[in-house]
């Protein structure tokens, strides 16, 4: 909650910096601010979250459910997001003139996150999943005189309105086959034996709405085009830390309201998982651009998080969590890299091992936990995600499927280690101004963080328990 | 009235929201045809409410009828907010290429 | 057949009418015009259904606010018919062949459903204005109030992408 | 040091003198030791005094043990376990008795004459080469002290490989010439092949009676455990060992290419001693082979082939030294044809004797090759008798002896063998006189085409030609006089009751066989047929070669037709090897290399690489750039999961 | 527990503590001292804990710390048994590797020393773990530096070779990661010392106690031998590893076929037999014949082999082969063998390297066939060359006749033909290994040849002390064999 109200109005707050404030540097530290307060807040509400007396009272009717599920999450996403200002403040402020307004958008993101992780009702996820959205089909058209950004923009606004009308067809669907006539995820009455046909409709059309926000296969088709087209700053962000937040949302649909029918709709989800990771992996193994390929790797990703759905248990809530912190870390310091680099070609990253060792180690580190190797936080969520799958009885072979690709994914993402290390430098790679002293421990301590969860992963999971 | 009458109306429209996606390639037709789309669904919840009301009427229940219509005001929001983010988005396109053929760019595929 | 059976009819057949008029017509202003039809025919049915609040926000938002914005831009793009080059008629009949089966599923499939559901016809309070207004600002506070920051994005967006800079 | 007493003569003494025999083996590992580490500063003459100093004082403590066994104290000296694990223990331990006893008064013995002998001979090689050598043929000594002194199969295994390495060592001593390193390494691989036949049968006695020490492997309650399938197995197999080490056939060809080694190495290890190895473990699992009759019976037919087709052979060879070499594979056949018909004794009795006389006529030879300065073709040869004296009564007493001659002890012990043949079947003893004759006949071509007759090398040869120096006439003495004399041991009951003395020391070690063999006693007035007929034909052979070849001609000889062909390129049979054998195997991995691993295994791995890049390629052509089509395949997708949610049931 | 420094823990933490150091220092000596400094404490506390094998002193040998209770797993590691011999071996062969190596100069020293002491301490992780979550991560973790060694100072082809390595191995192991959670969902609940209490439990020990169907172990039996065998590699999946051998740069070759390839005989012996023994009868056939099938092909293609150190990948292939299958004779004969053989195949294997990479330093080719008369110029190499070799093809009296004879032993009372095929091995060996010697060494030299000159006193030194420890251990193999006595004992027991 605190989160939410304080998102909300620190987005308006940047808003007005961006009116007020001419200074192009302000902002950043501004949102810094801003995120660390988030941060804060939401911390004290996940510490005392029992007890109820440090945060906003409001009486939400019960549309909205704190738990310490949920807010480890938005922790999370907090956090990332404070890595993300610090790492490429610099970078949003290279896209265009409004700073101060591609601030507030994201802290606006934000709350529309922290909506689609506290849910409790139909209403509020669509509210929330449109919050998340339209900023960021603004965000992903701010370069405005490059027409990949403009495109990119067309197609995520014209394949997103989409997708939410399919999402509200579904939502119409499952109010009107609910017999208790209510929106609220938990007071959904399916009766016994087979679900209505109706709920069954609407639950296909939800599983549409939101795989196409995760970008799961085959409802991917804009991620490549939009991660590509984006500013890569923005990509960064809304290939992080909005798809988790979907993934998050997704999940808490389906447990509260059809975990208890799951047998009846999980064949659509391992339709959709393998396809997804069949699609991410095998895609992005033959693309030379390092973002494109990352947008492709985010789809791959997208299907071993797609096993929390399947799964839909307690250690497949932990593996998102921990997945969440990975993914983003992981995918956040990539990028972070990636957007210094003059080359987005492969071939850009070659030698960089040897003119910016640390650049390259650290973004070895979070291509090794991408493709999750052991010590890495990539490793455990992964694994957390198998083990989650495997628990689920009966389909165990799924596991070994999604194992099968993450061997695949190791083919990508090394051929990133490979030119950075085994190839000799060409060009000035870096505009070495670009690389401050902040930024390369920023890095580091991504790097650090990585390695830290991966080692003991405690470290996330254990809020969920707190 | 039965529902099946307003699903298969709303369906109906839905679909031909959808097929003038597929077929139109005037970016803002295609975005008319999601706002159809839209309306398909208003349409439906209203008819759902009154569904709902008139079995729990019929049970003396109390009525949650108002949720949907409010669900439908706030779909008509959000789709406010969309249309001005959208247009603002074509508009801009048009300005750089001059056109609003969705087909019109493609340098990211593949 | 009551006057409700049969003003169900009509305006539905209206609406259908002018969905595939809509999509069908080349000039976009067309299309615009027949859309507008659309959104009356489908006030036709909230009033027929009783949501007399909907009714009018529909008109009164989409038909009146929502598509005069659509014309403006369309009038200052100068669009006609012209501009829209011929689609593949291979993938237009391909994307009506889907979209047509997708109907079929569904309704193949909620058509099978055998119990009655009556749908309260022109009856009923819970579309008025009153009723809603308090049911909105009293249980649906929170998103009243969050639906702001949706709106407050789509102010800095309209700024953003289109200030001219 | 854990002593186990000997079952067979049992000594409860744990202080018996026999516990210093370890130090038989250790001299001459030191002495490689010391010419091997030391090679580069050692002179000459101290490498060789060296090396010989080791064998001379194993010979000498030889000796002390000979006498100690010839006494009655036979002995197993055990030292420590090289392992132990629960199912099976290998203690290093030596087993001292009549047999081990004697065949270390002839390794030592003989293997000192030969040390002596090498000082001269190989003088023109380098002193790093002449220590090099020196130190392999101690090392050669030491593991042949190892094969016979061990108290079971496995340290007869450390020997009988250590000596097929010395041989591949020695073989390639000259290591510049590929042929040599490949003659080295066919004869360690035919080795080996022999080996894996070795390792089959001990296996196999392993996982049957858990244990390889002699004395419990040939006790009664181990032999009860064994049936007669095992017994024949594990014979048969051993036998492929002896075959590889002793060349027989099949194994045998590698044995005349050995002949590229340095001359006394011929003498020593392909003449003397290791070649015999495989007499020496038959001779030890003598009760195994007697339990197992089909086995004796295998073993006297190859080793009556052996002997047959080798004599062939060397009946039309022209280098002196493959002539010898063949007629060592010849005499081994006798000597497995004597084991075949359980003629142990006469067996090792023709190991004892043939080491004399083969040796010195190796040694011979290669007193006649040093002075011919490296020429071993017969046919330039002739005439040497007036220039080389010693070497040439040594050399013809060598080939009365291996002649079958009475008094010489070639006679003796063939004789014994021949009994032994004629007792088991008279068609195996009419065969082995057919290849004593032939013996008789190669040799005195040999002798006549080398000693007799005219010179017919180049005159810078002739002009070389001289005796030998003393360190190689010596050994040439020593070993004619043994040649003579050493069948005395062995004199028939016939002609002397209690004459065969090597019978009555031996007994001990063939009595559980004899126990067992059937006897096939024949007549005295038969035995003394036999043997008359055997000399009498061999001494007209004899006379054949001499009168045929005592003036042989270059011109004479006229191109080899039908059967002396095949003979001349010794029947053909590395050939058949290299097409039966050597060539499909080379095809075969040719096959492997270049099909299975390049096209399949690796076609298999890097096509799934491909086929993942394949369809990259091909998958991201459904990111065509177009909205609509997009939004096509989503409701495409759409149709899908509405199918399977709708239409599919669970 | 885990009050003191365990030895276990040393040999874990010594490695990374110097290969960190290694990292940050640019000056190539120092870093050389470090890591040889490191590898040797690592070798002191290795051959001190040999004083300490006895029961009694189990606090000196195992510890358990406290790690992701709630999964059931704790980082258990303890010193015993084959792993025992492993870290022994591991421990000894990284002075050895450093010593022949010491001249070499590799660009970006730090780097290079530190990963090799990175991928110490993954494989003494591997040997020591017994926990399957800790094994898993120390089995993964031993492997990417090694990667990164072959890559960035392998040969030409480094990048394409060792990145099949990796995907293929990479592979293996996630394949044998979903073996474990499957294993892990079906074993029985832990509870820790602290009273906490987890569903399942990573522990080896419940791996051992898990409830599997047969059915169930069948294929989980190939999930984890598949991981293992890739390892080995077990023919058909060997592909990865002559090329890998080829480019490697010879200190990492040395590491990938001494130590590396045995991670996968652990594997087998403490991973994969004890946990499914309903599965392993079943399919016990199937591997020997794949073993020993593999004997055969890979010594047939090693004697097709013109490139020297293709030559010693195919011959580590075929060793491997029989060291696998006498894993699964399962008899104690050959499981003592196996032990003996591990450790003297990783001794024979680094000194063949040796010698390898000192012939290509100094001629500067890997063909044999340009090669010859080596012999002449360098006597002291070849006789140890000589030796190495004649211990690789298991002569008596050498380390390697032990073990192989034990085996042979073993694999004969499992199946008598298994054994004479597999002996066909030993004859091959001969072929292959004898050519190559003749190859190299004898014959006159060539152009190419003529300029080589002797080793150097630190080489002479590595591989004198190969060499002494080839003969110490050919001819009193016991304590080896001590060694290993608990670890078969159990095995044959279960």
């Amino acid at each position: 909650m605190n989160a939410i109200l304080l998102s909300a109005i620190w987005g308006v707050l940047m808003m007005f910096s961006g009116v007020f404030i001419k200074s192009k540097t302000t902002p950043k530290y501004l949102a810094v601010a801003g995120i660390l307060l988030l941060f804060i807040a939401n911390a004290l509400e996940l510490n005392v979250f029992n007890t109820g007396s440090l945060h906003f009272n409001i009486d939400t009717k019960e549309m909205l459910n704190i738990n310490s599920f949920n807010l480890t999450f938005i922790a999370v996403v907090l956090a990332c997001t404070l890595l993300f200002f610090l790492l490429n403040g610099r970078d949003v402020e290279k896209v265009g003139e409004h700073v101060g307004e591609y601030f507030a958008l994201i802290f606006f993101v934000i709350c529309g996150v922290c909506l689609a992780a506290t849910y409790n009702t139909l209403l509020l996820l669509f509210l929330g999943i449109e919050i998340m959205s339209i900023p960021l089909y603004i965000l992903t058209g701010s370069d405005k005189r490059n027409l990949k950004s403009n495109e990119a923009s067309l197609k995520y606004f014209l394949m997103g309105a989409f997708s939410t009308g399919i999402m509200l067809m579904g939502i119409a669907f499952i109010y009107g086959g609910n017999p208790n006539g209510s929106f609220f995820i938990n007071n959904i009455q399916m009766g016994e034996g087979s679900m209505p046909v109706m709920i069954a409709v609407g639950l296909v059309f939800m599983i549409i709405a939101l795989s196409f926000k995760v970008s799961a296969a085959p409802f991917h088709f804009w991620t490549p085009d939009v991660y590509d087209g984006a500013p890569t700053v923005f990509t960064s962000f809304m290939s992080t830390i909005v798809k988790v937040a979907g993934f998050f949302a997704f999940v808490r649909l389906f447990e509260n309201s059809f975990g208890k029918v799951q047998s009846q709709w999980q064949n659509l989800i391992v339709f959709i998982t393998v396809l997804t990771l069949l699609i991410g992996n095998i895609t992005a193994v033959f693309q030379q651009s390092v973002k494109r390929m990352l947008a492709y790797s985010s789809i791959a990703q997208a299907g071993f998080m797609m096993l929390a759905v399947f799964a839909l248990n307690d250690r497949a809530k932990e593996g998102l969590l921990l997945y969440s912190a990975a993914y983003s870390i992981a995918t956040i310091g990539v990028f972070a890299v990636l957007i210094k680099m003059n080359d987005y070609t492969i071939e850009g990253f070659n030698g960089l091992g040897k003119t910016h060792s640390l650049l390259a180690l650290c973004t070895t580190v979070f291509l090794l936990s991408l493709t999750g190797i052991p010590l890495t936080a990539g490793f455990q969520s992964k694994f957390f995600m198998l083990m989650a799958a495997a628990e689920n009885t009966g389909k165990f072979w799924l596991v070994i499927v999604a194992v099968i690709f993450a061997a695949i994914s190791a083919y990508y993402y090394f051929k990133v280690i490979q030119a950075m290390y085994f190839k000799e430098p060409g060009v000035e790679v870096i505009d070495d101004k670009e690389i401050t002293g902040s930024f390369k421990i920023m890095l580091a301590i991504a790097a650090i963080l990585i390695i830290a969860i991966g080692i003991y992963p405690e470290l996330v999971v254990g809020w969920m328990y707190h | 009235m039965d529902i099946k009458a307003y699903i298969a109306l709303s369906l109906t429209l839905f679909t031909i929201g959808i097929v003038g996606v597929l077929t139109r390639r005037n970016a803002i037709i295609v975005f008319m045809c999601v706002e159809v789309m839209l309306n398909a669904v208003n349409l439906l919840l209203v008819a759902f409410s009154n569904m709902h009301a008139a079995s729990n009427a019929a049970k003396a229940l109390p009525t949650f009828a108002s949720d949907a219509q409010i669900f439908v005001f706030f779909i008509m929001i959000v789709a406010a907010a969309e249309v001005s983010v959208g247009l603002s988005i074509i508009v801009m396109l048009y300005r750089n290429t001059h056109s609003i053929d969705v087909n019109f760019l493609n340098r990211l595929k593949n | 057949m009551g006057i409700t059976t049969i003003s169900f009819i009509l305006l539905s057949l209206m609406a259908v009418g002018s969905g595939i008029m809509m999509i069908l017509s080349k000039n976009p202003v067309n299309s615009i015009l027949w859309l507008i039809v659309l959104f009356f025919a489908i006030s036709g049915h909230y009033i027929l259904l009783n949501a007399q609040f909907l009714a009018i926000v529909n008109i009164i938002v989409y038909a009146g606010a929502i598509m005069v914005l659509f014309l403006f831009v369309v009038m200052l793009m100068n669009l006609n018919a012209e501009s829209e080059p011929a689609k593949n008629h291979r993938l237009q009949l391909i994307a009506i062949i889907s979209g047509g089966s997708l109907l079929l599923i569904l309704l193949s499939a909620i058509m099978t459903v055998k119990e009655a559901h009556p749908v309260m016809v022109a009856a009923g309070n819970a579309g008025l204005i009153k009723t809603l207004g308090k049911v909105l600002f009293t249980d649906y506070v929170l998103p009243f109030e969050i639906s702001s920051v949706l709106f407050l994005s789509a102010m800095v967006g309209a700024v953003v992408i289109g200030k001219k800079d | 040091m854990v002593c186990r007493p000997s079952t067979v003569v049992s000594l409860k003494n744990m202080n018996n003198v026999l516990q210093i025999v370890w130090l038989i083996p250790l001299l001459p590992l030191i002495g490689f030791l010391i010419t091997g580490i030391y090679r580069n500063k050692l002179s000459k003459g101290a490498a060789g005094f060296i090396a010989s100093a080791a064998i001379f004082g194993s010979f000498a403590l030889s000796v002390f043990v000979f006498f100690q066994v010839k006494a009655g104290n036979t002995f197993i000296a055990h030292y420590f376990n090289l392992f132990k694990i629960e199912s099976l223990t290998v203690p290093l331990e030596f087993k001292i008795d009549q047999l081990s006893t004697l065949f270390l008064l002839i390794i030592t013995g003989v293997g000192f004459l030969i040390h002596v002998y090498s000082t001269s001979y190989m003088h023109e090689e380098d002193s790093k080469d002449f220590a090099k050598y020196f130190s392999y043929l101690n090392l050669f000594v030491f593991s042949m002290l190892l094969l016979v002194m061990g108290g079971n199969y496995v340290i007869m295994f450390f020997g009988w490989e250590g000596v097929g390495l010395c041989s591949y060592l020695l073989i390639g001593f000259w290591f510049k010439n590929n042929d040599y390193t490949n003659a080295a390494k066919k004869a360690f691989i035919m080795n080996r092949i022999g080996d894996l036949g070795f390792l089959l049968g001990l296996f196999w006695l392993i996982s049957i009676i858990g244990t390889v020490s002699y004395d419990e492997v040939f006790s009664a309650a181990s032999l009860a455990r064994l049936s007669t399938t095992d017994i024949t197995g594990i014979t048969l197999l051993f036998f492929v060992g002896a075959c590889g080490k002793s060349a027989q056939i099949p194994f045998y060809t590698w044995l005349p290419d050995a002949m590229a080694g340095p001359t006394p190495v011929s003498a020593l290890i392909h003449a003397a001693t290791m070649v015999t190895a495989g007499i020496y473990m038959i001779a030890r699992s003598n009760v195994l082979y007697t339990m197992a009759p089909a086995t004796q019976n295998v073993v006297a037919i190859i080793g009556l082939t052996t002997a047959i087709v080798a004599a062939t052979i060397a009946i039309k060879q022209n280098d002196i030294k493959k002539v010898l070499a063949y007629s060592t594979v010849s005499q081994l056949g006798y000597m497995f044809l004597g084991l075949g018909v359980g003629a142990y004794t006469g067996a090792v009795f023709h190991v004892m004797t043939h080491a004399f006389f083969k040796a010195l006529l190796f040694l011979g030879a290669g007193s006649v090759i040093h002075a011919m300065g490296g020429e071993q073709d017969m046919r330039n040869m002739g005439g040497l008798k007036k220039y080389m004296s010693i070497t040439n009564i040594t050399f013809l007493l060598g080939c009365i002896a291996i002649s079958g001659m009475p008094p010489f002890s070639g006679f003796f012990s063939k004789d014994e063998i021949l009994a032994g043949a004629f007792a088991k079947s008279p068609l195996l003893w009419g065969i082995g006189i057919a290849g004593a004759m032939m013996t008789a006949f190669y040799m005195f071509r040999l002798y006549a085409m080398t000693f007799l007759g005219k010179f017919r090398g180049t005159h810078d040869q002739e002009h070389h030609l001289h005796e030998s120096p003393k360190a190689i006439t010596f050994p040439l003495i020593v070993l004619a006089i043994l040649a003579v004399v050493g069948g005395w041991v062995g004199i028939p009951e016939i002609f002397m009751h209690g004459g065969h003395k090597l019978s009555a020391f031996l007994e001990p070690v063939f009595a559980q066989s004899n126990a067992i063999a059937v006897k096939h006693e024949i007549s005295h007035s038969t035995e003394f047929l036999i043997m008359g007929v055997s000399v009498l034909l061999s001494l007209l052979s004899l006379l054949f070669g001499l009168k045929v070849f005592s003036n042989y001609k270059r011109e004479n000889e006229v191109p080899a037709t039908g059967i002396a062909t095949v003979l001349e390129n010794k029947w053909y049979v590395d050939e058949i090897y290299d097409k039966v054998i050597t060539q499909p195997l080379q095809g075969l991995a040719a096959f492997f290399n270049n099909v299975i691993e390049k096209k399949v295994i690796d076609g298999l791995v890097n096509g799934t690489g491909k086929f993942v890049n394949y369809g990259s390629r091909q998958l991201r052509w459904l990111q065509s750039g177009q909205v609509g089509a997009y939004i096509l395949l989503m409701v495409i997708g759409m149709l899908l999961l509405f199918i399977i949610q709708l239409f599919i049931k669970n | 527990m885990g009050t003191f420094i365990t030895f276990p823990e040393l040999l874990l933490w010594l490695p990374l503590l110097a290969g960190i150091i290694c990292f940050f220092i640019k000056d190539i000596k120092i870093v050389k001292a470090i890591a040889f400094t490191g590898s040797l404490l690592v070798l002191g506390v290795a051959l001190i804990s040999l004083l300490y094998t006895s029961k009694g002193y189990l606090t000196y040998n195992a510890v358990n710390y406290l790690w992701l209770q709630n999964l059931g797993t704790s980082f258990y590691i303890s010193l015993d048994g084959a792993g025992r011999i492993l870290t022994l071996l591991t421990a000894v062969s990284f002075p050895l590797i450093f010593l022949s190596t010491y001249k070499n100069n590799y660009k970006n020293a730090g780097a290079f020393f530190g990963l090799m002491m990175l991928a110490e301490c993954g494989l003494m992780g591997v040997f020591v773990a017994k926990d399957a979550l800790v094994f898993y991560f120390f089995w993964e973790l031993a492997l990417i530096p090694v990667y990164f060694l072959c890559s960035i100072w392998g040969g030409e082809k480094r990048i394409q070779a060792t990145f099949k390595f990796f995907v293929y191995t990479f592979l293996g192991s996630l394949l044998m990661l979903t073996g474990i959670i499957y294993v892990y969902l079906h074993t029985g609940p832990r509870v820790f010392e602290d009273a906490v209490v987890s569903l399942h439990s990573f522990s080896l020990q419940s791996f051992y106690t898990a409830t599997l169907s047969e059915g169930e172990q069948s294929w989980l039996f190939w999930l984890f031998f598949i991981a293992f065998a890739i390892k080995m590699p077990v023919f058909p999946f060997h592909t990865w590893q002559p090329d890998t051998y080829d480019q490697s740069p010879t200190p990492v070759t040395m590491v990938l076929s001494g130590l590396m390839v045995k991670m996968g005989l652990f594997g087998v012996i403490k991973w994969l037999i004890p946990i499914f023994p309903l599965a392993v009868p079943k399919f016990t056939n199937i591997v020997m014949i794949l073993c020993i099938a593999g004997i055969i092909y890979a010594s047939c293609i090693a004697m097709m082999q013109n490139n020297l150190k293709k030559l010693v990948a195919y011959s580590s292939i075929a060793h491997i082969g029989l060291m696998c299958a006498a894993i699964f004779a399962m008899n104690e004969m050959s499981l003592q063998g196996i032990m003996t053989q591990m450790f003297s195949h990783g001794i024979n294997i680094i000194g063949l390297w040796i010698v390898v990479e000192m012939i290509e330093q100094k001629t500067g080719v890997k063909h044999m066939s340009e090669l010859g008369g080596v012999a002449q110029k360098a006597p002291v190499l070849t006789i140890m060359l000589v030796i190495i070799a004649f211990a690789n093809i298991a002569l008596p009296l050498t380390n390697a006749f032990v073990g192989e004879f034990m085996m042979f032993a073993g694999i004969y009372q499992h199946s008598v033909w298994m054994a004479a095929v597999a002996g066909i091995g030993i004859i091959l060996a001969a072929v292959y290994t004898l050519n190559m010697i003749q190859k190299v060494f004898y014959g006159n030299t060539n152009e190419i040849t003529a300029t080589v000159t002797d080793i150097s006193f630190a080489q002479k030194l590595a591989l004198g002390l190969i060499v002494a420890m080839i003969f110490t251990f050919g001819i009193y193999p016991q304590p080896m064999i001590d060694l290993a006595k608990e670890a078969v004992a159990s095995l044959v027991a279960s």
